[in-house]
């Protein structure tokens, strides 16, 4: 066991080693990237010099990229490069899709593409989702039939971020169609470049276009390029979502979002509605909300520094999911009869409206409100699970619609 | 008149056949497309039919219906999502116009207004959006022997595609209502880009425009004719929340997740048995503010004012659900989902906001 | 087919004699009654006099005590008594009890029966609910096993009003244990005054004691006393709780809560809250609430009166549950700080917080909030029933708890 | 002092099972029952542990602790239901005489309040039940050379049994804080029924009453013993509610109707998650609020509204749901869900209301 102060010190050199580093090789700032799926040269060259200095998975061993380091150190790291505004370091925690890679691959596998995927060579997307399958997300039609030396691919995908630009993608796939539902899933790391992938954008109720619908018809893949081995696609799945989880739990809120002011009051006295008491009301109770969701992110961290249990860090995106919803209705009151209107000349209002009907990524996307309910009440609560008569029969079998 | 209960029925069915077959889905996000935002052809049915003028006299070339049929019908429009100047042509101009005392104006332009050869629009709040007497934000100035409106009138529906333009303005000894027509080139006109794409409106600025004076006008004589709209918001607020509940429990009785229709998942069941409550109770509202306005008694602005809010907050809360309710496909703008939450949010806006008639609801009941 | 004209004379030819017998025999009022369950001799003797004119049951033969009407002719005898006051008329529709053994028992027993009970000079209460079957009422297990000419009862009820006053029980017991589990079930119509029944009074949150816990030791009964037949228990029991629900939705609230203004803009006055805008929006919305609940009901009858079908009236207990909550919850916020009080010397106070736990009186009681969601999802919108795994399988196999 | 998370573990261990023993529910029915409404006997023993004297300094024979170690106290008295003066006597009382100027009365008060021989309460609000400087409705005056108050301080908790009364009165020039006793024959004390029956009170009725001068002080003071109070009340709160929640959902395992735990039904589980926000969100709330108390940094009044109200809200809405959710058990006067039930009402009232705190927060964050 290390002694407390020998701990100290070498916290402390750690991050003297750190700023050294970044003050030598850091200059302060990045020029932007057009969107994360298209980074600057500057970019691009910058976050090869972080792989190559170990920062960029810091708790992998050397002979893969890393350091060997604990996490405590790693989110030391984290902090120095967060502290002067530096991309790429602990990507071990925050790129999930590269976590995944590392866990599951075979090495030849991982010495291709996680180097690629790291210096952001190479771009990645993930084909889970389907529109038969959304919060069932066991229950997706896409076929990977054997073919050659490897797989033939045909199905539906959707929901897709970056599919247009990526390289590669993680594809969820369906290998045996006499396995219960759950047990003939396989997880490909998929090539994107080529003929059979039709990438169509999804409009949404917010008039953007982040998402992909991605049309597969005889796409091809090879046998090599299964994770985790064939037909154990929903283990591997399991713990792709969960690094995702960490990984987004750690992030800020969406781009647009964040550009919009959260300042409620300021919003309330623009609009001349402080004097108004059902308003104070409303205002202090909404604000409260958000309030309570940071308390309870804290609280969840100090409970994971202390190792101990706490159910805070599965109550977020249910919890986030309210703030954001009653945030936009409070919004909405506001603004009032403006947000009958859009567009630049109207900015407040847009962003009322645009948030009312963003609120929705947040209570549907990745596991709706009412999947969160019921991991929660299942898996904190110990209440009895759903029954699924899909779930122990061949998939081949159930009903879809 | 007052139609019988088979009348009203008969009435139903003619309207939802046609809107079925002219308004589907496809046609309204065709039609909320183009420029106008509204279909011209069958705008002329709606003429033909009796529809556009339901409101007006017979012997302007109306229907001459009152507010229970009107409800009735705007319960169809709304459900369709009709994109139309109905609401401010054939409710608001028309009823504004029908209790005016000048008959040489009604005998000009009730008939077009009827068979939708002319479209009408009402100007009568400025940027606030407030639809009551502090809200006018246009005065009229007698300027040698000519009269002349300056001032901002906004959330002018369909005024791009209106000919005709009825604007309260206030004058030296209190309210007029003025005629101005679209070929007038004193006045600017500037459309407002709407978050709800089926409906149009438009932001007019009066710089000494010249007007006719229809009449001398009080408060009480607009805000009768906006009561009628009012019914009119409520009926398609109404019709507007049964069909997309309607469209949601259709949707999740097909929608298998698990295994199972995601209808049978007890939590999706018990919110829909709850929502039913909301859209049970919004119709009772909106029809019983109807009758009570029809029938002239007691109580009638108490159960408009109540009908203002309980339809507007059902049909907020309603479709917002049936976005949630239909997961990944309701976030996706193919979907109608987002339509009628568009509506929802703008009908619980326009004419007034749920907090404003929840205050004017208590005034009613003495408080 | 009778011609309007007719209808309409016949209409006013028995208003006309309705009116005429009561103009010879009520005297326009009756001293008070102590409660429901002890009538003054007064009450009784008037409540024997409309038994033998037969306005008891109207729409029953005459051989049954009845004039043979049709229900809308029977409603304007009802009519004709409630404008003047007058209690005892159209029990066919108020008195389910009655009403259920006029249509379940064997005739004899309702020759021994019904004009007891009509006239109230036997009391009759019912053993329903059981401590472990609350919302599942199939799931009882008080057993009645045959015992020398009838049954031996054993077991124990809950939520019984009046079962220290009454003489008899309607009385729902398992006979076979071997069947699934509505099939074993027998209703009785069960002697109260025995050895063998013990009744403790059950006291409330309300810290009121409207129902009695009852207490069965080797009861008897005789086979003879059997409503529709032995196992046919559960058809009874449903036929039994839809007398019930229409009786109870032609009466008002209870007692207590009807002594209690309804008037909440008054208390907000008296409180001097009118002016605090929270407050205002709060208490129209509340208000509507309950406005809205009503034109419901007056929707729901002109819809009936049409022949069309409608869901309003199976919504009505629900709507009323979360009226009731509302109410409660808007009338504490009013009196506030004087809620903390209870007693003589804080009438408004008592009323709020009587009102607070009252309201589960009827979100609770009568099948939760919780079963008339599942009644309307799956009845009125034609959702999937709930799985019961208990259904189809022998009683004795079940589980409880 | 501070303690460190080992030692309050400890503490927290070492109350737990003291009121696991001596005050179970079938202690606390047996309490709530008698006048005086606590135990003495218990009462003694949490003298002898130090909780009476918790936020009493060691000189005066206290246990010196902060704000965090009350809250965590009185989360296990909360979770208790505990029938006792901690409150008034340890909590307001104490915290209201250890920031008295006034050594004498500190020596001569503080030592047996701690030990819990002495029962003493705090009379600061009349009728209305403000508990701000507005609500004190008792004024001091010299009447030759002796002190008199007069007027009525009602909510004064376990008034009944106290022996010292402090009373904040008007003054001349201000307020001052005046030490009544029992013995004093020359006031009124009528004991208040409550509601919530593991609760006290009294109103006081002061007729020229003799008085001792404790101190001038101004209302920051008395706000600050209050703010003291209201940690004490968040803990309480947020203790309640853990316990009521955990054992309804304990209750939803083992209750079968259907065949199925209740606890199986989709509605019962997705309502339970909800509700398990609330519980962890008020936790989060009162400590966030104790900690900012304890550290006397930023935000920490801000801090502590925002629990007054969170805390309040979520003992209101779980409480109740406990009762909905247990049925028909939980509508019988045996099950304990309307005894927290009670106290949740008692609570949120006690004090100031949550919208009087909602309106607190507001102002903190400058709106």
């Amino acid at each position: 066991m290390m002694m407390r102060d020998d701990a100290e010190d070498d916290t402390a050199a750690l991050r003297k080693e750190v700023r050294a580093w970044l003050e030598a090789n850091w200059d302060g700032s990045l020029p932007p990237d057009q969107d994360r799926w298209n980074l600057s040269p500057a970019t691009k060259a910058w976050l090869v010099k972080v792989f190559e200095a170990g920062w960029a998975v810091p708790t992998w061993p050397a002979d893969w990229y890393g350091r060997g380091m604990t996490e405590q150190r790693a989110d030391l790291i984290a902090e120095e490069f967060h502290q002067v505004g530096a991309p790429g370091a602990r990507q071990d925690r925050s790129n999930f899709i590269v976590r995944t890679i590392y866990h599951h691959a075979d090495p030849g596998l991982k010495r291709k593409m996680i180097p690629a995927l790291l210096k952001r060579e190479k771009g990645i997307c993930l084909l889970y989702s389907e529109p038969s399958a959304g919060s069932d997300l066991a229950g997706i039609r896409t076929r990977a039939d054997i073919g050659g030396t490897g797989y033939l691919i045909n199905g539906q995908k959707v929901w897709t971020s970056g599919a247009a630009f990526a390289d590669y993608a993680l594809l969820l796939a369906r290998t045996d169609w006499d396995a219960t539902k759950h047990a003939g899933l396989t997880i490909f790391l998929f090539p994107m470049r080529q003929a059979g992938v039709e990438v169509k954008p999804l409009r949404q109720i917010t008039d953007e276009n982040h998402f992909n619908e991605v049309f597969l018809t005889n796409a091809r893949v090879e046998a090599t390029q299964i994770l985790g081995g064939l037909n154990n696609g929903w283990r591997v799945l399991q713990a792709a979502l969960a690094y995702e989880r960490t990984a987004l739990g750690d992030q800020s809120r969406a781009a647009r979002h964040s550009a919009i002011s959260d300042d409620l009051i300021g919003l309330a006295q623009q609009y001349g509605r402080l004097s108004d008491n059902a308003l104070r009301q409303e205002l202090a109770g909404v604000i409260a909300l958000g309030k309570l969701h940071a308390l309870n992110g804290a609280r969840a961290r100090e409970l994971r520094d202390n190792n101990e249990p706490s159910p805070l860090v599965s109550l977020g995106k249910l919890a986030m999911s309210r703030v954001l919803h009653e945030e936009a209705r409070i919004r909405t009151s506001i603004v009032g009869v403006e947000t009958l209107l859009c567009g630049p000349d109207h900015p407040l209002a847009d962003d009322a409206n645009f948030l009312a009907f963003n609120a929705y990524f947040t209570s549907i996307g990745g596991g709706t409100d009412q999947i969160q309910r019921n991991i929660i009440s299942e898996r904190i609560l110990g209440l009895p699970r759903e029954p699924d008569p899909d779930r122990n029969i061949p998939f081949r079998q159930t009903r879809s619609g | 008149m007052k139609s019988t209960a088979d009348e009203r029925a008969a009435m139903r069915d003619v309207i939802c056949n046609l809107l079925r077959s002219e308004a589907s889905e496809s046609h309204v996000r065709a039609t909320m497309a183009t420029r106008s935002g509204y279909d011209a052809t069958l705008w002329k049915k709606l003429g033909t039919l009796g529809i556009i003028g339901m409101l007006i006299d017979p012997e302007h070339g109306g229907s001459g219906l009152g507010p229970i049929e009107l409800e009735l019908i705007m319960e169809e429009t709304g459900s369709a999502l009709l994109c139309s100047p109905l609401l401010s042509s054939g409710v608001l101009a028309a009823s504004l116009l029908m209790s005016s005392k000048n008959r040489a104006v009604q005998q000009r332009l009730l008939p077009s207004i009827a068979d939708g050869t002319k479209l009408a629009t009402v100007a009568m709040t400025d940027d606030r959006g407030y639809w009551t007497e502090a809200g006018i934000g246009v005065h009229a100035h007698q300027v040698k022997d000519r009269l002349r409106l300056n001032g901002v009138a906004s959330y002018v529906l369909y005024g791009e595609v209106s000919d005709v333009f009825l604007v309260v303005a206030r004058t030296s000894d209190g309210l007029g209502l003025y005629e101005v027509t679209k070929d007038d080139s004193r006045f600017e006109l500037a459309p407002l880009s709407m978050f709800d794409q089926t409906l149009r409106s438009a932001r007019l600025r009066f710089a000494d425009t010249p007007a006719r004076l229809i009449e001398p006008i009080d408060w009480a004589s607009v805000q009768k004719s906006l009561d009628v709209a009012l019914i009119a918001r409520a009926g398609e607020q109404v019709g507007g929340t049964r069909r997309i509940f309607d469209m949601t429990i259709a949707y999740c009785k097909t929608r298998f997740q698990f295994g199972r229709p995601i209808g049978s998942f007890q939590a999706m069941k018990h919110w829909a048995a709850d929502l039913l409550i909301d859209v049970e109770s919004s119709i009772s509202a909106a029809r019983y503010a109807a009758d009570r306005m029809a029938n002239q008694i007691d109580q009638s602005q108490e159960a408009l004012y109540l009908a203002a809010f309980a339809c507007s907050d059902a049909y907020t809360k309603v479709s917002a659900a049936a976005i949630q309710m239909h997961g990944g496909i309701g976030f996706t703008w193919e979907h109608p989902a987002h339509l009628y939450a568009r509506r929802a949010r703008a009908y619980a806006q326009l004419f007034g906001s749920p907090s404003y008639y929840r205050e004017q609801y208590l005034r009613q009941l003495g408080a």
